[in-house]
């Protein structure tokens, strides 16, 4: 199914609230939306609020797309976030009833495993926001399991969310606060030690990433890997996020991403 | 003029005729199709596609912009689809009725002409803007449009490839923007663009290293919009070739200073990154503007500002 | 180096010994002692007093300030209490320890000498900044430091007339910033200051008119951060003098970017306005940073930007 | 009494509400505080909030002391203004436990009148905020009348905090909203009608200001009026807030005045 036509819009915050740590849940009335596919994010641009216009910071902030529900002329569109700048700083702060200018949803869906395909779903800190929504798809007709990994418990997001949908959940912490102690990329090798057809999906920090490719590529599974570039744009004009490809050259995270094939990606000329 | 009128917002820019003087800027509007979700593009004045070398380019490895404040660098470099692709597979899908300019760079003069001549044979380009802000290899890193000698030459050898209406984009990265308008018209260009990003340099001071991989990158955005009016005033003094205003633009208001300044119409750039549609809005926003002052005709603004007496130097 | 032990933030700046890199530029420090409520001033490395005539300045109407985005525009022009009373009320009153660089300007060459000269009879001057930034009315408004030629004169003149430490601050309305380094350089100069306010404009629409009263102003402030760091680090590598960068500058991170970049002390400029304590922030800052890396000198952040081995043109 | 020695900090926001129209009022709490002068005013940065920097809007904004009250290890500083651009649209947002950074107080003061002399205060419009303070110290020693215009009714500001001082106070608005249909100046005029001696203090729009000084120069009275210039420092260093004068050059706003004899003021030369 092709991915929805994105709108562009002045989206107006319903709840904005601590998700503990750094992070925050944010839910955005967006009148005219259209759908979305997992995997897919939107622009958000908290340093140009539509009440008072000001231009620094100046670029829209790229953010995955949590879960939406039909709401009024529209959806209310969940976002989880962590603050870690300026921008989040500011997204951090809007109120109920204000605006924020929303662009979206951007970038391809992830593909959904085949029917009977085992699915391990693997996030670390804010990736974990990418794969909510391939999780609840999925699971529908296939086994899905999701491997979450954080610095320590604050710093994971939505892990009650991922307890109702049913799915097998295993989280990992590096201080052990939640779950168990060390990287989710052992998780990962664990899960992989039994057999079976299994694809792999992977939203986190650059390194672990990586990791999770080597890992998926010394058992012969497939991997997908859910990349987050700078982005201005959001839509394919700036080619501001160029990733570089394994063949040569750079494909667009925001356009023909955000998710590659691991083995597609030329990790070591990432940022 | 009544107030029910619809003012006239048509102006001709260097032999191209648009219906409205809003424009978008090469490298913020793609192949201008990516628009087509967010923005009407008949609404506009037209689009001027990301510039064209003949063929296709890769551009530089990552990080390849930079937040700064209120504004942006990108090192983007010559990333382009080419020439024959632009023509084969772009062009056709926009629709009829848009204004399509097209732009064109390369590293030595030579294949200006090149470029130019090739996008000459097609009938749905409205006319041509050279980018002179690309490095001239043979000058060692300067700019095309940093040198008044280079400049020349580039503007000679392209006039010869062309007979379609062209513009020449100007680097903003120069003593005497006056100059290089003067050498444009000298040459027989029909109109000039400006300002291409302002060169400018971001650092990461906790690894130490520049934050584009490029080193340099290009400073655009509300940031440099000052600079841009000050460049679009200094030319219109010097020159009488139709100006494009360029340069931070993000809101009708914006637009308008750059006609009052002397710009016969204006590109909007990177505010497009942040608002796909709102080329269409400044559109708007002009409108409005003109009822409320009850005045006729957009064109009635162009190099209306009103300088003080004692400042008329 | 020990955690405990503080690091060393003294550097020698064309001559001039200062216990940290961190001065306030000319024109955003008044005469000094209006800080005294918010900041030791023997915390800072030294301070630019606001450029000097020979005799007492008026300055342009009003407006002579405007917003700008992460900016603004001022057009004081040559306002000033003059030097003698310079000398004699406002010198008097800066504390001792306090380092007083003197900024000076004029609208013809001979002016300069005049005022250099009389600035280096004053021992409590601990070196002289000359701004050659002003419009030389010889030139029709091209800035002395916008000719190579005008700005070597005026050097050379201004080196006659003294032999105290001599920063030279440029313009960065210039091509080649580069090139304009070189000629302090051959003409002697201790080291250069940069960069002074970008030239640019602003207009309102409602009236149609320029903002300010003189229509033109100087953009400072971040938005021209980023230019500033390019021209540094270009001058950085054009010449061996010491360099004074200055542009945009809020933060310790700020600073210390200047520095990776090439020079051995900053200016904070219009961050004082919004802070007036922000430049002792910026000293602590800067320890911090050199502790937090285990860095013991500061002078061992001066140059240290890493670039890329495929990019070291 | 010399103008206390103004201090720079972080100010924290105790309350910030609606005032009728666009008009708010912020409560500032302010340690270290060192007292203030009636008509001083304060250099305030919404642009800038300390937990999220930003350079856009970048001056701070100036802004009477409308009135300030000892609290914790300062006071509370009491400011009402306009929402009438950028600057004061951010301000209208800061919540209580935020920071805005704060300089002052700065200016020069009003002097108060001389006991015996009676004192017309004239405001219009914000310059409202500019005049509280010296109707309340001045009513101790002297008759004071306050005339407070604005286009209307909801433009007014503080009118029950004026009332509760027990000064004599009129209002006028040009709709007739409040107080006599028509302008502010119209009411002094009858005021100097009377006779007596009386000086005339002003605060508001540049022709506001400009017609109270022709109404008491043809009545022989002194007439000061406060100044409202853009200003970049507020505390004389970037000589932005320039004014002329009649004697020919300039005065600093910021640092010469706010407040000058009508006289002393090139009024042509005025933005
Ligand atoms: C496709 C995609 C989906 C994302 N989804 C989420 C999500 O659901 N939840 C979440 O918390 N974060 C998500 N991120 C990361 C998020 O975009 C950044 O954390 C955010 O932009 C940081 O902005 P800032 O203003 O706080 O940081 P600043 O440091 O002020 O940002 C400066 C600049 O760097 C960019 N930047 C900084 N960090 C990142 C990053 N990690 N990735 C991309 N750009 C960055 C900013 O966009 C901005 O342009 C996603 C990123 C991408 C590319
Ligand atoms: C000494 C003094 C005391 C003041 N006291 C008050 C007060 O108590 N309450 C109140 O509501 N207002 C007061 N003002 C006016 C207030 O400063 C402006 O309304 C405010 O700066 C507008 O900012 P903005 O961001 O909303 O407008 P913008 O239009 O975004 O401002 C753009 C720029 O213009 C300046 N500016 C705009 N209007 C004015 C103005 N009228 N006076 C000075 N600068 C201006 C801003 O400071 C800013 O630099 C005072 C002004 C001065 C000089
Ligand atoms: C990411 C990016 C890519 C650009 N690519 C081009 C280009 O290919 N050709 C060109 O002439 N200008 C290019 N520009 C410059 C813009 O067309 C414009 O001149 C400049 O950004 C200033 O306008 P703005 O401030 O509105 O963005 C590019 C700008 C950006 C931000
Ligand atoms: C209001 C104002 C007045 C200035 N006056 C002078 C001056 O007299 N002499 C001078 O050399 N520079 C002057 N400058 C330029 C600053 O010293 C500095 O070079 C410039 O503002 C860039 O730094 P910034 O971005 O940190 O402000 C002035 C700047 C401002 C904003
Ligand atoms: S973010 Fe602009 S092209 Fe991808
Ligand atoms: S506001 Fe800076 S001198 Fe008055």
């Amino acid at each position: 199914m092709a991915d929805p036509v994105p709108i562009r819009t002045d989206a107006v915050v319903v709840e904005n609230r601590s998700e503990g740590g750094a992070n925050r849940r944010l839910r955005l009335q967006v009148d005219g939306w259209r759908g979305f596919g997992p995997g897919q994010f939107v622009m958000l641009s908290p340093g140009s609020r539509a009440d008072v216009v000001r231009s620094d910071p100046l670029l829209p902030r790229p953010m995955a797309v949590y879960r939406a529900a039909p709401a009024g002329a529209g959806a209310v569109v969940e976002i989880l976030f962590k603050v870690s700048g300026r921008g989040t700083g500011l997204l951090a702060d809007v109120l109920p009833g204000q605006r924020v200018a929303l662009v979206g949803p951007l970038g391809r869906s992830f593909d959904l495993p085949e029917s009977g395909e085992r699915a391990i779903l693997v996030a670390g800190g804010t990736g974990i926001a990418s794969v909510y929504e391939l999780a609840a798809r999925a699971r529908a007709n296939t086994e899905v399991s999701v491997l979450l990994g954080a610095r320590t418990r604050d710093d994971l997001m939505g892990v009650e969310d991922f307890e109702s949908l049913g799915v097998a959940l295993r989280l990992a912490t590096e201080d052990g606060s939640a779950g168990e102690q060390g990287l989710v990329t052992a998780l990962l090798e664990a899960e992989l030690a039994v057999d079976g057809t299994a694809r792999v999906y992977v939203c986190g920090p650059t390194p672990m990433m990586r990791r999770c490719a080597e890992i998926s590529a010394a058992r012969g599974r497939p991997c997908v890997v859910s990349l987050e570039n700078t982005m201005a744009c959001g839509f394919g004009v700036c080619l501001g996020c160029a990733a570089p490809l394994a063949t040569g050259g750079y494909a667009l995270v925001c356009r023909d991403g955000p998710m590659f094939d691991a083995e597609q990606v030329a990790w070591e000329g990432l940022p | 003029m009544s107030a029910s009128q619809a003012p006239d917002t048509r102006v001709d820019l260097a032999g191209i005729p648009l219906r409205n003087p809003v424009l978008t800027a090469s490298g913020t509007f793609g192949y201008g199709s990516e628009f087509a979700p967010f923005l009407d593009l008949r609404r506009i004045g037209g689009f001027v596609a990301k510039s064209l070398t003949l063929k296709p380019r890769f551009g530089n490895p990552p990080p390849r912009i930079s937040e700064a404040p209120s504004g942006m660098l990108n090192a983007i470099s010559l990333e382009n689809v080419g020439v024959d692709a632009f023509i084969d597979e772009k062009l056709p899908v926009i629709p009829d009725g848009v204004t399509v300019i097209a732009s064109l760079f390369e590293t030595e003069i030579a294949g200006y002409a090149a470029v130019a001549e090739r996008l000459s044979e097609e009938p749905r380009i409205a006319g041509l803007e050279v980018n002179a802000s690309c490095p001239h290899v043979k000058s060692g890193g300067i700019e095309f449009g940093q040198n008044p000698k280079v400049l020349a030459e580039l503007v000679r050898s392209v006039r010869r490839a062309t007979s379609r209406p062209l513009l020449v984009k100007l680097s903003p990265n120069v003593t005497d923007i006056g100059e290089m308008a003067r050498v444009c018209e000298a040459e027989g260009a029909d109109g000039i663009s400006l300002i291409n990003a302002v060169q400018g340099l971001e650092v990461d001071p906790e690894t130490r290293r520049p934050v584009l991989s490029n080193v340099l990158g290009g400073l655009s955005g509300p940031a440099i919009r000052p600079i841009a009016l000050r460049m679009v005033w200094q030319a219109s003094r010097a020159v009488t070739l139709p100006i494009c205003g360029i340069g931070g633009i993000a809101t009708a208001a914006d637009a308008i200073k750059f006609l009052l300044c002397g710009a016969t119409a204006v590109q909007v750039g990177t505010a497009n990154y942040l608002d796909p549609a709102v080329a269409g809005e400044i559109v708007d926003g002009i409108e409005d503007y003109l009822k409320r002052h009850g005045i006729e005709r957009v064109s009635d603004l162009v190099g209306a500002l009103e300088i003080p007496p004692d400042r008329r130097s």
